[in-house]
C-alpha cells in the first residue's frame, strides 16, 4: 500500500505540474493555436495523470470503475473538442503567428 | 481541511463574481458565470448537498450557460458603457448587504448539531423516512413524498417557462434549404464522436433517472442530461435533422404528458381514498405504494424537464438560424 | 368524495387543465374548456367559503403527511374570501377574452394565452390556500412566470420591456421572500406557517428573525407594488393585452396583499410586527404617499390604461392604510377593498378593452364622443368610475366608509380627512375620461359607422361586474360578514399565538 | 456568506442583468445549504454505520429553487431576444430613449 501511495502522489504532483504549466502557457503564448496547444496539455496529460493517481488511491471497487469511465470519456472528448475548436478557428480565418507575420510583410511591400 | 477547501472556494467565488461586474465582454461574463456555478457546485458537495451540486452543475453551468450563449449569439457580445449614475443601486446594495450582515448576527452557529433546524422537523425525515418510504436517499424521499406538492409545483414552473418561451419565440419548422445551418457540417470527427456518445449520454440519463432513489440524482437531473444529449445532436447535425428525430410539437405534447402523469398519480391516490399525492394508498403495502408513486412521479418530472429544456433550446436555436439566413 | 378534497380542487383544476389546453389546440373549444374549468374552480371556492364560515378552519394534508412534515393546505375565512374573488374574476375575464384577444393577440398564440391564464389562476389559488411558506414561493413563481408571459403577449413592442422590467423586479422580490423565509427557517426549523407562528414567539427580538421579516416585507411589497416599489406596474398594465390587464389588476396585487396580511397576522403576530417593529407607521406613511402621488400621476396621464394603472397603485395604498390602522375594522376595510376593487377595476379595464376593440386606441382623445357611440360600455365605465370615487350605493363607498370609520375609531382625524381628499383626486382622473366621452364631439377622422357597441360577450361580463358593484354596494351583508369574520379570526389567532408565547416564556 | 454581489443587478445590459440575477440567486442557495450542514455529518443517503446526516430539507428546497431559477432565466432570455429584434439593442438606456417614457 505504501508503494502505491508514493506512486499515486508522484502521479498527482506531476498532473498538477502539467495543469499549472498549461494554465501558464495559456496566458503567455502569443497566438490562438499555441495557446490551444497549452490548454490541451491540461486537458490531456494532466487529467490523465491526476485520474491515474486517484485510481491508485481507491481500493479497487466500484469507484475505480467510475474513474476509469471518466478517463475513457475524457480521452475521447477532449481531443474532439480541441479538434473542433481548431478547425472552427481555421474555418473562421484565424491565422497562426508566422502566417500573420508573412501577411503583414506582404502588406508592407 | 474541509474548512480550508471551503475558504479557498469561497474566495474564488467572490473573485469571479466581482470580476463579472467589471468585465464589459459579455461572452467572458457568461463564461465566468459558468465557472461561478461550478464553484458553487463544489461548495455544495463540501456541504454534503450532493443532489443539489448535481443539479447546479447540470443546470447552472450547463443549461443556463448554453442558453445565455445562445442569446449572446443573437444580441452581440459587447456591453456599452453605462451612462447613468451607479450611486443609487450601490446604495441599495449596501443597505441590503448591511441588513443581511445584521441578520447573521443572531444566526445559529454553523454546523452545530443542536441548531433548531436539526432538532425540529428534520429528525423525522432522517430517522423515519427509510422505514416509512423505504429509500436510502432521504433527499428523494422528502422531495417526492413529504413535499411532493412542492415538486409538482416545480414541474409546473418548468412547464410555465415553456409556455413563456413559446409565446415569445415560437418554434417554426424550417423549410428545406441549402444554406449550411451549422459550421459543424464538415466535421467528420465530431460526427463520429457524437454518434458514439449520444447513446451513452442517454444511457447515463436513464441511470440517473432510476438510480435517484439510491444515490444522488432523480427526474430533474436526468431530464437535463437527456436534453443535453439531444442538444449535442442538434449542434452537430443541425436543427432540421434534429426536428426529424424529435419534433417540437411532439415535445410540447410530451411536456404536458409529464405534468399530467405526475398529477394523475395524485388523483389516483385520491380515488383510492387517500389524500392527494398519498402514495401509500397505491398498493396494499404502503412502502411498495410509496415506491410506485416515487418512480412514476420522477418519471413525470424527467419527461417534462427533458421536453421543456429541449423545446427551449429549439426555440433559441431556430431564432439563431433565422437571423443567420437574413 | 369531493367534499373531502374540496381544498385542493381550486388549485388542481386549473393546474391540470393547463397542460390539457396545450394538447387540445382549437381556439373556440379551448375557450369553452378554460371558462368551464375556471367556473368550476369558482364554484368550489364558493363552497369552500361556505365551509370556512361554518367550520372556521379546514386543513388538508397533501400526501397524507401531517402538518410540519408534509405540506398543508389551510382554508379559513380570509383566504376563501379572496379566492372567491380571484376565481370569479378569472371566469368573467375568460368569457370576456374571447373577443378581446381576437383583436389583440396573434391567433397562433391563443392556445398559449389560455394555458398561461390557467397557470396563473392555479398559481394564485396555490398562494392563497397553502399553509407552507416555501410552497407559497413555488406557487408565487408559477403565477409570476405566467404573468410575464401574459404581459409580453401585448401587441405593442413596449410590452416586452415592460415584461422584462416586471420579470427582473418580480424575481428580486421572490428572491427576497426566499431569503426571508430562509432566515425564519434557520431559527425555527419549520416551514409550516402555523408551526412557524408558534415557534417564532419563543425567540423574542431575535435579530435574524427581524431581518427575515424585513426581507419578506420588502419582497412582498415589490409584488404588491407598494408605493416606492411600484415602478413596474404602470408599464406592465398599460402594455399588456386588455383582458390580461383586467385579470391582473383585479387579482395579482390582491393576492400579494393577502400574502402580506398572512405574514403579518398569522406568522409574526400583529403585536410583534406593529408594536415592536413600528411597521404600522411605516406602512401608513407609505400608503398615504402612494394614494396622493399615484392619484396625482393618474390625473396627468393621457393613456387611459395608464391612468387606471396608477389608480390601482393608489387603491393599494387604501388597502395598506386599512391594515396599518391595526384594528378589526381597519383590516376588514382592507379585505373588503380587495373584493370591491377587483369588481370595479375589472369592470373599468374591461370597458377600456372594449373601447380598444372598437376604436383601436386607448388614448384619452379616443374616448371623445364615445358616450353616444358605445353607450353601454361607457355607462359601465361611468358606474365603475363612480365606484372608484366612492359614491354611495356602489361598493367603493362601502370600503371607504369602513376605512374612514376605522380611522375615526383610532382618533386619526388627519388620516380620515386624507382618505376623503384622495377621493377628490379620483373624481378628477375619472372625470376627465367621462367628460371626454359625454361632452366632447367625436374626432372627425373617426368613421362613425365602424365604431359601434362592443360585442355582447364583452358586455356581459362587464355588466355582470357593474351590477355586482351596485348589488354589493346596497346589500353589504355578504362581503362585510365574510370580511368581518375573516379579520376577527386573524386578530384572534394572532392573539392566541401571542398568549401561548407568554405561557412558554413564563 | 453572500456579500453584496447584487451590484450586478445595477448593470445596464440586459444579458448582464440576467447573469446578475442568477448570481444573486445562487448565493441565496448557498445560504440555505450552509444551514443544512451538520459537523461530522455525511450526505443524507443512508449508509450502514453512519448515524449523523446533514439536514435533507434545505437540499430539497434548493433543488426546487434551482429549477425555478432556470425557468425564470429562460423566459428572461427569450424576452431579451425579442427586445433585440424590436429595438435593435439590449442596452437599457438606449431603448428607453426610443420610446417616450411612460
Amino acid at each position: 500500500m505504501f508503494i502505491l501511495d508514493i506512486i499515486s502522489s508522484v502521479l498527482l504532483i506531476a498532473g498538477v505540474f502539467f495543469g499549472f504549466s498549461g494554465a501558464l502557457g495559456l496566458f503567455k503564448f502569443p497566438d490562438f493555436f499555441t495557446r490551444m496547444h497549452a490548454a490541451s496539455v491540461t486537458d490531456s496529460i494532466a487529467t490523465i495523470l491526476i485520474l491515474l493517481g486517484l485510481i491508485l488511491q481507491t481500493s479497487f471497487d466500484i469507484n475505480t470503475a467510475k474513474l476509469l469511465f471518466i478517463l475513457a470519456f475524457l480521452m475521447i472528448t477532449s481531443p474532439t473538442a480541441s479538434h473542433a475548436l481548431a478547425k472552427s478557428a481555421r474555418h473562421g480565418g484565424l491565422l497562426t503567428l508566422p502566417e500573420t507575420q508573412v501577411k503583414q510583410q506582404e502588406r508592407t511591400y | 481541511m474541509g474548512d480550508l477547501i471551503d475558504l479557498v472556494l469561497l474566495a474564488m467565488l467572490a473573485i469571479t463574481a466581482l470580476q463579472m461586474i467589471f468585465l464589459k465582454d459579455l461572452f467572458a461574463v457568461v463564461m465566468l458565470f459558468g465557472i461561478y456555478s461550478f464553484l458553487s457546485a463544489l461548495i455544495f458537495i463540501n456541504l454534503d448537498a450532493v443532489d443539489v451540486a448535481f443539479t447546479e452543475a447540470s443546470v447552472g453551468a450547463g443549461i443556463s450557460t448554453v442558453l445565455m450563449l445562445g442569446t449572446l449569439a443573437l444580441t452581440g457580445r459587447k456591453e456599452k458603457k453605462s451612462s447613468h449614475s451607479s450611486i443609487l443601486p450601490l446604495l441599495v446594495v449596501c443597505i441590503t448587504g448591511a441588513a443581511l450582515i445584521y441578520g447573521t448576527l443572531d444566526m445559529p452557529p454553523f454546523g452545530h448539531p443542536n441548531n433548531p433546524i436539526h432538532e425540529h422537523v428534520a429528525p423525522r425525515y432522517i430517522e423515519e423516512s427509510p422505514k416509512e418510504i423505504g429509500l436510502p436517499n432521504m433527499v428523494t424521499s422528502v422531495l417526492a413524498s413529504y413535499r411532493g406538492f412542492d415538486t409538482l409545483g416545480e414541474t409546473v414552473v418548468v412547464f410555465a417557462a415553456l409556455i413563456g418561451v413559446l409565446a415569445l419565440l415560437g418554434v417554426r419548422r424550417q423549410e428545406e434549404n441549402d444554406v449550411p445551418e451549422s459550421g459543424f457540417k464538415a466535421h467528420h470527427v465530431l460526427h463520429v464522436v457524437a454518434r458514439f456518445f449520444i447513446p451513452l449520454i442517454i444511457l447515463f440519463a436513464l441511470y440517473v433517472q432510476f438510480h435517484g432513489d439510491f444515490g444522488p440524482g432523480g427526474g430533474f437531473q436526468a431530464g437535463v442530461i437527456a436534453a443535453a444529449a439531444f442538444i449535442l445532436y442538434t449542434l452537430v447535425f443541425g436543427l432540421s435533422r434534429a426536428f426529424a428525430v424529435v419534433g417540437p410539437k411532439f415535445l410540447q405534447a410530451l411536456a404536458s404528458i409529464g405534468v399530467l402523469l405526475y398529477a394523475s398519480v395524485g388523483f389516483f391516490s385520491m380515488y383510492k381514498g387517500g389524500q392527494f399525492l398519498d402514495y401509500s394508498k397505491l398498493a396494499t403495502d404502503p412502502i411498495v405504494g410509496q415506491h410506485y408513486g416515487i418512480i412514476i412521479i420522477e418519471l413525470g418530472v424527467g419527461i417534462t424537464v427533458f421536453a421543456v429544456m429541449l423545446s427551449i433550446f429549439y426555440a433559441f436555436g431556430s431564432q439563431a438560424e433565422r437571423s443567420n439566413i437574413q | 368524495m369531493l367534499e373531502q378534497h374540496l381544498a385542493t380542487l381550486p388549485i388542481l383544476l386549473p393546474l391540470i387543465a393547463a397542460p390539457i389546453t396545450l394538447l387540445l389546440g382549437r381556439s373556440l373549444f379551448l375557450w369553452i374548456f378554460a371558462t368551464a374549468i375556471s367556473a368550476l374552480a369558482c364554484y368550489f371556492s364558493w363552497q369552500l367559503l361556505a365551509a370556512a364560515l361554518t367550520e372556521s378552519v379546514l386543513s388538508y394534508a397533501v400526501g397524507g403527511w401531517p402538518a410540519p412534515w408534509g405540506i398543508e393546505l389551510r382554508v379559513d375565512a380570509a383566504n376563501a374570501f379572496v379566492l372567491l374573488a380571484v376565481s370569479a374574476l378569472s371566469t368573467l375575464v375568460l368569457i370576456y377574452s374571447k373577443d378581446s384577444i381576437e383583436k389583440e393577440i396573434d391567433s397562433s398564440k391563443h392556445t398559449l394565452y389560455y394555458t398561461a391564464h390557467l397557470l396563473c389562476l392555479a398559481g394564485l389559488s396555490g398562494i392563497l390556500l397553502t399553509g407552507d411558506a416555501f410552497n407559497l414561493f413555488v406557487f408565487l413563481e408559477i403565477s409570476s412566470l405566467a404573468t410575464y408571459t401574459l404581459v409580453s403577449l401585448g401587441s405593442d413592442r413596449r410590452c416586452l420591456t415592460a415584461a422584462f422590467r416586471y420579470l427582473v423586479m418580480g424575481t428580486i422580490g421572490a428572491t427576497f421572500i426566499l431569503i426571508g423565509v430562509g432566515m425564519l427557517y434557520m431559527n425555527t426549523g419549520t416551514l409550516n406557517m402555523l408551526d412557524l407562528a408558534n415557534r417564532i414567539d419563543i425567540y423574542e427580538s431575535n435579530r435574524t428573525i427581524n431581518t427575515g421579516l424585513a426581507f419578506i416585507m420588502v419582497g412582498v411589497s415589490i409584488k404588491l407594488a407598494l408605493f416606492p416599489l411600484h415602478m413596474w406596474l404602470p408599464a406592465a398594465y398599460t402594455h399588456a393585452p386588455s383582458a390580461v390587464t383586467a385579470f391582473l389588476a383585479s387579482t395579482a396585487t390582491k393576492v400579494a396583499f393577502y400574502v402580506m396580511i398572512r405574514f403579518i397576522f398569522t406568522i409574526f403576530g400583529w403585536n410583534y410586527v406593529f408594536e415592536e417593529m413600528g411597521m404600522d407607521l411605516i406602512l401608513m406613511v407609505l400608503a398615504i404617499v402612494a394614494i396622493f402621488k399615484c392619484s396625482y400621476m393618474a390625473t396627468v396621464q393621457s393613456n387611459v390604461k395608464t391612468v387606471l394603472a396608477y389608480s390601482s397603485v393608489a387603491q393599494i395604498g387604501y388597502m395598506i392604510l386599512g391594515v396599518s390602522l391595526v384594528s378589526v375594522t381597519g383590516l376588514m376595510s382592507g379585505l373588503i377593498h380587495i373584493f370591491n376593487h377587483a369588481l370595479m377595476k375589472g369592470a373599468l379595464f374591461m370597458a377600456v378593452g372594449a373601447v380598444f376593440y372598437r376604436v383601436g386606441s386607448v388614448d384619452i382623445n379616443a374616448f371623445k364622443g364615445l358616450g353616444k357611440q358605445m353607450p353601454l360600455t361607457m355607462a359601465a365605465f361611468t358606474i365603475a368610475g363612480l365606484s372608484i370615487i366612492g359614491v354611495p350605493l356602489t361598493v367603493g363607498f362601502v370600503s371607504k366608509w369602513y376605512l374612514v370609520t376605522a380611522a375615526l375609531e383610532q382618533q386619526h382625524w388627519v388620516v380620515a380627512a386624507l382618505v376623503l381628499a384622495g377621493s377628490l383626486l379620483a373624481v378628477v382622473y375619472i372625470g376627465r375620461v367621462i367628460e371626454a366621452a359625454y361632452f366632447q364631439k367625436p374626432p372627425a377622422s373617426r368613421d362613425s359607422n365602424q365604431v359601434k357597441e362592443a360585442p355582447w360577450l364583452m358586455l356581459a361580463p362587464m355588466w355582470a361586474l357593474v351590477l355586482a358593484n351596485i348589488y354589493f354596494g346596497i346589500d353589504t351583508s355578504l362581503t362585510t360578514e365574510a370580511a368581518r369574520s375573516a379579520s376577527e379570526w386573524l386578530f384572534q389567532t394572532s392573539a392566541i399565538a401571542a398568549a401561548s408565547s407568554v405561557e412558554v416564556s413564563q | 456568506m453572500m456579500t453584496g454581489f447584487y451590484i450586478v443587478i445595477s448593470a445596464n445590459n440586459l444579458v448582464k442583468k440576467i447573469v446578475g440575477l442568477n448570481v444573486f440567486q445562487t448565493s441565496v442557495f448557498m445560504l440555505y445549504i450552509s444551514m443544512g450542514k451538520v459537523n461530522g455529518g455525511t450526505a443524507p443517503i443512508l449508509v450502514e454505520g453512519v448515524t449523523t446526516y446533514s439536514n435533507p430539507l434545505p437540499h430539497v428546497l434548493i433543488l426546487t429553487a434551482i429549477v425555478v431559477g432556470v425557468a425564470t432565466t429562460s423566459v428572461g432570455l427569450a424576452l431579451i431576444i425579442r427586445i433585440k429584434r424590436a429595438y435593435g439593442t439590449v442596452e437599457e438606456n438606449e431603448f428607453e430613449n426610443q420610446d417616450d417614457a411612460i
